[in-house]
Formats: structure tokens, C-alpha cells, sequence
């Protein structure tokens, strides 16, 4: 399997002008703040959580940011929405470690589908907050961290 | 649009190709394509004549400073203290001692906010900033306002980029302490009217802090002529080392005020009991300072003496204007901030492409440009975009670096489209 | 007398002419006769891999760091990080993020007072430093008690210039706040006993700072070792460019403090009511940090490691002793300080002369001593003095230049007797 | 007429050996402490003075210091001893150029006597101010500075 190294590729480029599930969320269980103060990349995560099955029942955001932060979440809640949130928090490690090159899912198993056109972003160090913005504060509303969190 | 840069070709303001010479990054490439440097808001290069002098002073000549007395020692003295002087000319303060050397403006500031601040600002009184300061010139005294229960006011910003200037003379009270501006904004270029702040200041008994970070490099400027009480600078926007920078203060004003960093070299006496502190600039220089720094500070300094800063500004000018037009030429470009007096910043905003974005596709053409909120978040706030991409420029750019940015511009948009 | 001498020629523990054929400055003359530079410890030399290192990266390499993802940028940033491992690594400390960068020891003890003192010490609480601190670890603490209305206690010294620990023990309450000793004291070279110092501190709940400023350029440190909350150093003292300096700070305590200098950088949001911080170590590194000198201070540590912390340490000790003996040889002169565990520093007083009429004197012979209270007046007090000439040697001093040292102090004898 | 450039003449040695007028003075009419911080010289001034006449009639000092600090406050008072207190201060004002390079007595008019064997001090910057401390101390004596004067 190969993996196209460009950074902004089709699919990103039409997350950002289309973000997917990109709206408050009414009845939240849980939600989190998270900024890129680099950047200034400002995002708000909403999940609503099935406790007691640990799943991801449903899962949207707001907010501002480049095209790779708005892509990359918009891809993310696409992509989280259904499943365990166990689940969720092993690939979020796994997405973390790829953009941090820690992780090839070239060479190794790993349970990221389409996410791993974000691969590339390897290239590109300080791009990988980008990236790496909305699975951190997703990590935080599961966490219910209410002081935020920042990629700083 | 090809009109002004024939014009800077057939009467040049100044010979661009032999300052470039002068500086070794400039000719550095960046990926295969040459580097094109428009982020010198952020920092600037450094001319060979300040490397070989820093190099030249660390291999030959270098000792430590004030503390010893055999030659070596005296030699580096007499060289820190002439570039003392040459800080003081450069800024056209009255002597040497009202010259202070800091790490940089961030470290200024912080030095005014705290052994003025501390002292003057008490419960009820006020300090007024603007809408357009970086964060060096607004944390400390917002930190300084919070601990005194004093008021912090913001002088506004219009639309264009301006300072609501009929709107700061109604902030202005008998219980303003201080007024701490930038004279050029990074953010969006302003120059502000820095005369007229510091007389009306001083009409109600405030001090003025004037934050020179980004007009000392660009512009000639006078102290004495804007009668500010303080004015701050950093050595690395001026084509000087990393590391050094400083400030002038009014030496009747930094008599009254109490140290800041405290240790070697700031005290006249120490027991332990009691200290008892140095006359000023001694008094705010505690420990050893950046000294290779402060001769590299002062050769640059003669760098720009010897091109002129009169000169600096007006090409630098033609280059602002040259920008503007271009880039007003582009759909879907907005450049914040158009004050009528304006130093050679561009802040750009793109309907199509986020800042960030429009950085890394920007520097796969060789370009460097600062995306972000330049640590002036109200500003962004205040024109309602979360970040802006910023071409900073300098006396070494060329006009056909700006035409390689509008183009490179054109393109983004497109892509993003 | 030629004993050691003969020893360091056979068994060299340092290849000394290699070595001193790194230092440019090392071999310049003064007023016609070779320079014998013995003020190592007021400030040290550059070796040229230092120096090129610098020049090499302002004039290929220069970008700011942090604020910029331009690659230019992102590579100095790398570089950046890669010498604040190179700091870590070198200082024993778990983690990158546990060093700070500033100006050097004076700022980083103030630093330490500003953003833990008035944190957490309070009316009534004790402070305790010893009596052969340097002004910069003795004037903060002065200032942070006076403000605070808490008491600064002092560890005695004995005659032999080593702290009198039992007067330690009695100090230490369960309102110490804070400890701050040096690890070598400047004046008269004593190493004090570190690690029993913060394990009777971290007993009573106190934090610990101990000043690195003479010890990081002269033995192995390993702050995990001494556990010590901070320790604190000065790039200039270690073969670094002036201008740099830093500090370890255990994250767990420098996480509970607040900013120092505020400004760009430190903090995480800004708006015009209220401002949110960074994590350390970017919360106390405010504004646009001293770049190349950082680059440089790197360098110095991959030189000082190529050669060997434990094998520098060796010689200057082979140093020390040679000197010792000599001068103590020597009718009429005093060595202040003989601890048993010593670092190579001779603090010298003689009947005859006063110690800046030695320094002008063995000036004559291109010999550099300081003389002074080497900014620790509180110490030449107690040993009742007003001033000492010191030479403080370092591993590029040859056991000749102290051969010449002796010659001349005897000559100046002579003269003033 | 000729000066020697030598820094440590004999005059000067001797002066240091045998400080004259070292002693405090019980019925002194002003004192002054003045401090060099940068090598801990360290002196006081008494005087006398006759405020009628605007005469100094006696001067003392006591304190420690440099050879060439002892010699210069030494040689100072026994050559103010009886002179005029407006004198005094002219001679201070030549004395003080001359150690600074500003004032050259082998060209100009001067009333320095021997005084001038300071010259060549103008040679070691960092020493003028070890010669220059009893001078700005006697000021400060004449001028009743209670809070002492450092040559700093
Ligand atoms: C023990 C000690 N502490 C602190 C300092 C102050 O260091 P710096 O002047 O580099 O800030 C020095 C050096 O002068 C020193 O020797
Ligand atoms: C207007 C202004 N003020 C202050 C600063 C802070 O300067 P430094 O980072 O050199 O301390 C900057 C630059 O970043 C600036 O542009």
C-alpha cells in the first residue's frame, strides 16, 4: 500500500470547504475547548457519550482553524462517530504517533482506515498541531477536562 | 504595477544588490529555490559586518566588563560603553546613562512595568495601552494592574488601522500613571503620532512609555523630539546579535525608580543587612551582560548610519506602496490595517486559505512569511480574523520579491478555491 | 615545586597546547608580553569551535524560533531544542522541558525569587543563603524578605572557608521556604556539600536552589543526584557566548509557580481582560529568546563533553594543588579559603599590597587576576578584608602560568614592602 | 617641565607606607564617607573648618584602600591643610580633569603643585577613580552630604 506524501490532498481540501458534522451540539454529555496558540486554531468538541455501552454515540464541533485542523477534524468526527470510546483513545494514539513519525502505518498494523492520509504532515514539524488539535481535545471531553486544553 | 519598479531601477533609492552582499543568509536557499526573507518583523538577518564583529571580539579582544581592571578587562569596557554611546546617538538621547542594556524589548518593558510600575501605580490609578500592542506591551501591565487594583484602559483602533486619537483624550485622567504604546504596530504597520500621546500624556502627569521594537529598525527616531519618557528596542529586529537590546530612559525619571534584576554590579554596597543600590543605568543592569551582544549591537548601528535611516525609511516606503497596489489587485485579498502613516508591513487575510495554510504553501516557493497572531491577539480580536499572514519588509528586500509573493498569493487562492 | 610540574609533562591528564590552540584569545599578547589569563571565574574564553559555530549559524541558519513555520524557522527551532537537550543531558536533568533559558545565573536566581518567592513565601517565613554567596544569590533573597516581612538566615562560614553545617542544622524550621547556596563559591572556591544541604532542606519542606555558576564549567553536575529543586548556571562562565544562561527547574514545582517576565510566547491566550499561561519551560522564556547564543552554548557543551567533565575537574585540581603550594611558599601572602574540597581558586591577600595594586601590577606582566569583593562583599567581610586578588584557573592554564603568577606576586612584595 | 609616567613613584609608595593626617578628628565641623564600590576603597574625611574665613583649618582621614587612593587622600590633606575653601574646590575641578585626561597641567596654568605626580594615571582608566575618591569625599565634607558620595 503507498501513501501520497503531498499535504493537502483532494480529501482535505474538500473537508475544509465542506467540514462535515460542523455544528453545536445541544445535548452534549460532554464537550472541550482546545487551541493551537501557535496559530491561534480554536476548536470546540461535542460528544455525546452512551456510558453505559462506552460508545461514541454522537460527536460534532465548532470553531476556526487552518485546513489541515479543520480537515482533520472534520475526518475525525466521521470517523469516531459509533464507535467504543476505548477504541477511540488507541487510535487516537496511534494518529498521534504517525504525525509525530513515531508511527508508520506503512510498516505497522494500526486501526486508522483514511486517516492515514494524514501521513504526510511527518514532513511538515510544526504542522503536526494542526493535526493533532481535535483528537487532544477530543481526548479532553472524554477526559471531561473543563479547563480546556492547548496544544502549547 | 511594473511603473514603481522601474522606477526604484532607474533612480535608485538605494543599491539593493550591494546590500544584499552584505548578507550571507540572503543568498541561502530554501528547498531548491532562493530564499525570499519578508518576516523581518519577526527578526531580522544580520550583515557580515556585525558577524565578523562579534567573531573578531569573541577571538581577540573579548573580556569581561566593569569588573576588572586589568587591560584586557578596561579594553572591553571601553568598547561596551562606546557602544553605549553610539545606542544614544542612534536613538538621539542626551547622554550615554540613559541607555540601558536588556536582553530585549520584552525585558524593557518588563523592567519599566516592574521598578516604575511597582512603585507609582497604586490602587485606583490607571495605565493606558492601545488596541494594537504586542503582548510584550500589554501582560506586564496587565499583571501590574491586577496586582495594584489599578484600571487598565485601551485607547481603540478604527477601522483602518488608526488609533481613535479624540477617544484616548477622553481615556486620559489625573489618575493616569503611564502610557506605554508601540510607535509602529508589527501587527498592521501603524505609526502611531507618538509626539502628541506623550505631550497629552504629559499634560496630566503621566509618564510615556514609547515600545520602538519595530520602528527602530525602519525609521530615525528622536527621543528628545517625542519627549517619551521611556523607549524600548530589541538588537535582533536591527540587524544586530540575538540576545541584546535595551531601552532609554529619561535619567530623572530612573533616578526615582527601584531596581528590577538584582545581584552584581547594580548595588553600591552589600551587607547583609543592606544594600544600597547603584546610580542608573548600573542600577538596571545587574550581573554580567550580553557583552559580545552589545559590540555586535553597535556595529550594526554603524551599518545603518552608514546607509542612512532617512534613506531606509523611504525605500522601505516605495516598497510598502509597491506591495500595497499589487496585492490590492488580488480578489479575495484584504490587507488589514491602511493608517496613512505606515511602516512596510502587510497583513494579509485570504477568504479562501487560513493564515497557517497560506504559510506553508508560501514557503514551497522559497517564501518566508509570519502567520499568526504576531502576540497581538486583541488586534486580531478586534478585527474580527483569527490570524493574519504577515510580510514584514527590509531596506535588503526587492521589489521583485514582492511581485514573487502577489503571485504565489494568486496561486493559494486559487488552489483553496 | 617542580614536582607537579614534572608530573603534568609525563602524564599528561590533558593534552594542555591542544587544547589552548582552540582559544584564539589564548594566545594574544599583552602590551608585549603573553597574556596569562587567570579571571576564569569572573569569565571564561571561547573556543573556536564556539565562535564558528555562531558565525556559521547567523549567516546560514538564523530564524527566529517558536513563532515562525516557515522551514527557516522550523529548523532554528530544532536547533533550539536540540541545545536545550545538550543542557539537560550535560546538567543530569530528566527532561528538556525541567531546563530554562535566560540571561544567565543573575536572572535565573531572580527569576527563582520573583516566581517562588513571592509565591510562596510570606510574612514570617525564612529564607536561608550562606555567607559566601555571590550579591546575585544574595541581594533577591535581601529584597524578597524585606517585601515580604520574612527572615533571610545565614549559614555561617569557619576560617577554612567550608559552611558550618551544624549551624545549618539548627537554621532549618519548618518555615524555611527556600535554601540557596552556590554550589562553588566564586570567592574561595569551597564546593559545599550539595547534596547534604537539600536533604536536610527537603526535611523541613523546603525547596532548594543551588547557584551553578562556578561548578558547571569546572566538575560533573548531576542535579538528580543533588535532587535540588534549581540549579542555575551562565554560559559565559562555561566557554559559551555571552548573553545565555539558564536554569534547571523540576517541573513538578516550576509548574505550581507563576511567569517572571511576561510578554510573547509565555502565555497561551491573550485578550484584553485576561491572560492564560504556558506550560515550563515556555512560561518564563517571554519574548524573542537569545537564539545564536543558545546555538552556541550547545556548541560549548559538546566541547566540554569531547574532553571530559571528569578529566577537567582532574587537572585544574592538579592546578589548584601546584598553586597552593607554591603561593603558600610565599612570606606575607594568605590564601583566603582552604577547604578541603576545593575548586580551582586562589583568593589572595598580601600585607604589602592591596589587592588593586596587585591586579595594575601583575597587569604589567600580562598576568589577568581580578581584584575585588568579587561581588561577595558579605564574605570579605567576615574574613576581614577588604578585597582579595583571585586567580581562578581553568583547564586551559598551564602549570607555567602559575609559576609566573608566584614570580611576580613575589617582585610586588618586594616593591611595596 | 617634566612629569614621570610611572603609576607607583616613590612619593607615592611612601605616602601609602606612612598616610599623613590619618586619624579621625574629635572636633571636626563636617565629615564624609566615600566608597570606590568597584575595589571596596573605603575613607573618611574630617574637616575643620573656619565657615568666617572660609578657611580649612584641619583635615583628617581614616579608612583603607589602594596605595594609590591612601597616597592621593594622603597627599590631598596636606596640601588643602589652611588653604581656602573656594580654592580647594578649584583645585578638586583641576585634579578631578586631570586624572580624566581633560586637563593637561604641562600646557595650562594650573594650581595643582605636586599634586600633578597623578598624571599618569590618565594611563589606567580604571584607577583614576582610586585617586579621585578623597577629592569627591572632601566635596562631599564641604558640602555636608550626609548620605556619603561613591566614585560609582
Ligand atoms: C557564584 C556566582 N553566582 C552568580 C554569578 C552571577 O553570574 P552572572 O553575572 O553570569 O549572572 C557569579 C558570577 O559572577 C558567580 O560566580
Ligand atoms: C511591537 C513589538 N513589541 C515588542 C516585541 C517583543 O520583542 P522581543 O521579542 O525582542 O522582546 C515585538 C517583537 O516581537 C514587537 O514587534
Amino acid at each position: 500500500m503507498s501513501y501520497d506524501n503531498e499535504l493537502y490532498q483532494q480529501v482535505i481540501l474538500d473537508h475544509n470547504r465542506k467540514p462535515r458534522n460542523f455544528h453545536e451540539m445541544e445535548n452534549s454529555t460532554s464537550s472541550c475547548h482546545g487551541i493551537n496558540p501557535l496559530c491561534g486554531d480554536d476548536i470546540t468538541i461535542y460528544l455525546k457519550l452512551d456510558e453505559a455501552e462506552r460508545v461514541i454515540q454522537d460527536i460534532s464541533f465548532t470553531g476556526s482553524g487552518c485546513a489541515i485542523s479543520k480537515a482533520s477534524t472534520s475526518l475525525m468526527t466521521q470517523y469516531l462517530k459509533g464507535k467504543k470510546i476505548d477504541e477511540s483513545r488507541l487510535i487516537f494514539d496511534e494518529f498521534h504517533k504517525m504525525v509525530l513519525g513515531d508511527f508508520d502505518p506503512e510498516k505497522e498494523e494500526h486501526h486508522l482506515g483514511k486517516l492515514t492520509l494524514f501521513m504526510g504532515i511527518r514532513e511538515y514539524p510544526s504542522r503536526t498541531k494542526c493535526a493533532s488539535l481535535a483528537w487532544h481535545t477530543m481526548v479532553g471531553a472524554l477526559d471531561k477536562k473543563s479547563e480546556g486544553v492547548s496544544t502549547e | 504595477m511594473s511603473d514603481t519598479n522601474t522606477i526604484s531601477i532607474d533612480n535608485p533609492i538605494l543599491d539593493v544588490d550591494k546590500i544584499r552582499s552584505d548578507f550571507p543568509l540572503l543568498s541561502k536557499e530554501i528547498g531548491g529555490k532562493p530564499l525570499i526573507y519578508l518576516d523581518n518583523g519577526a527578526t531580522t538577518h544580520k550583515p557580515k559586518q556585525v558577524i565578523e564583529r562579534v567573531r573578531k571580539f569573541d577571538s581577540d579582544e573579548y573580556g569581561t566588563v566593569r569588573r576588572g581592571s586589568y587591560r584586557l578587562c578596561e579594553h572591553s569596557t571601553q568598547l561596551y560603553e562606546e557602544a553605549r554611546q553610539k545606542v544614544a546617538d542612534f536613538l538621539g538621547a542626551p547622554t550615554r546613562q540613559e541607555i540601558v542594556f536588556t536582553s530585549g524589548t520584552t525585558q524593557s518593558i518588563n523592567l519599566v512595568a516592574h521598578s516604575f510600575g511597582r512603585k507609582f501605580v497604586n490602587s485606583g490609578d490607571e495605565v493606558i495601552i492601545s488596541n494594537i500592542e504586542h503582548h510584550a506591551n500589554t501582560v506586564p501591565w496587565q499583571v501590574l494592574c491586577d496586582e495594584k487594583g489599578a484600571t487598565l484602559k485601551v485607547i481603540p483602533v478604527a477601522d483602518n488601522g488608526e488609533l481613535v486619537m479624540e477617544e484616548y483624550d477622553k481615556l486620559l485622567t489625573n489618575k493616569t500613571r503611564i502610557v506605554a504604546v508601540n510607535h509602529v504596530s508589527n501587527a498592521l504597520g501603524t505609526i502611531n503620532p507618538v509626539n502628541e500621546i506623550t505631550r497629552k500624556a504629559h499634560a496630566v502627569g503621566a509618564k510615556v512609555l514609547i515600545d520602538g521594537a519595530q520602528s527602530t529598525p525602519h525609521m530615525k527616531v528622536d527621543v528628545q523630539g517625542i519627549n517619551c519618557d521611556f523607549y524600548t528596542f530589541s538588537g535582533h529586529k536591527m540587524y544586530a546579535p540575538s540576545g541584546i537590546g535595551g531601552m532609554f530612559g529619561k535619567m530623572e525619571v530612573m533616578e526615582t525608580m527601584s531596581p528590577y534584576v538584582t545581584g552584581g554590579d547594580m548595588i553600591m554596597q552589600v551587607t547583609l543587612e543592606k544594600t544600597t543600590y547603584a546610580k542608573p543605568p548600573a542600577r538596571f543592569e545587574a550581573g554580567t551582560p550580553p557583552i559580545s551582544q552589545v559590540i555586535g549591537l553597535g556595529a550594526a548601528i554603524d551599518y545603518l548610519n552608514a546607509i542612512g535611516m532617512d534613506k531606509i525609511f523611504e525605500y522601505e516606503k516605495s516598497l510598502l506602496d509597491y506591495g500595497t497596489r499589487l496585492l490590492n489587485d488580488i480578489d479575495g485579498l484584504r490587507i488589514i490595517g491602511n493608517a496613512k502613516e505606515k511602516a512596510a508591513i502587510l497583513s494579509i487575510y485570504l477568504e479562501a486559505a487560513h493564515p497557517h495554510d497560506i504559510i506553508t504553501m508560501l514557503d514551497q516557493d522559497g517564501i518566508a512569511l509570519r502567520g499568526g497572531h504576531h502576540c497581538a491577539q486583541p488586534t486580531m480580536i478586534r478585527f474580527g480574523v483569527p490570524a493574519t499572514a504577515r510580510a514584514s519588509m527590509a531596506f535588503y528586500n526587492k521589489f521583485s520579491e514582492i511581485d514573487a509573493l502577489a503571485d504565489s498569493l494568486r496561486k493559494i487562492i486559487k488552489f483553496f478555491s
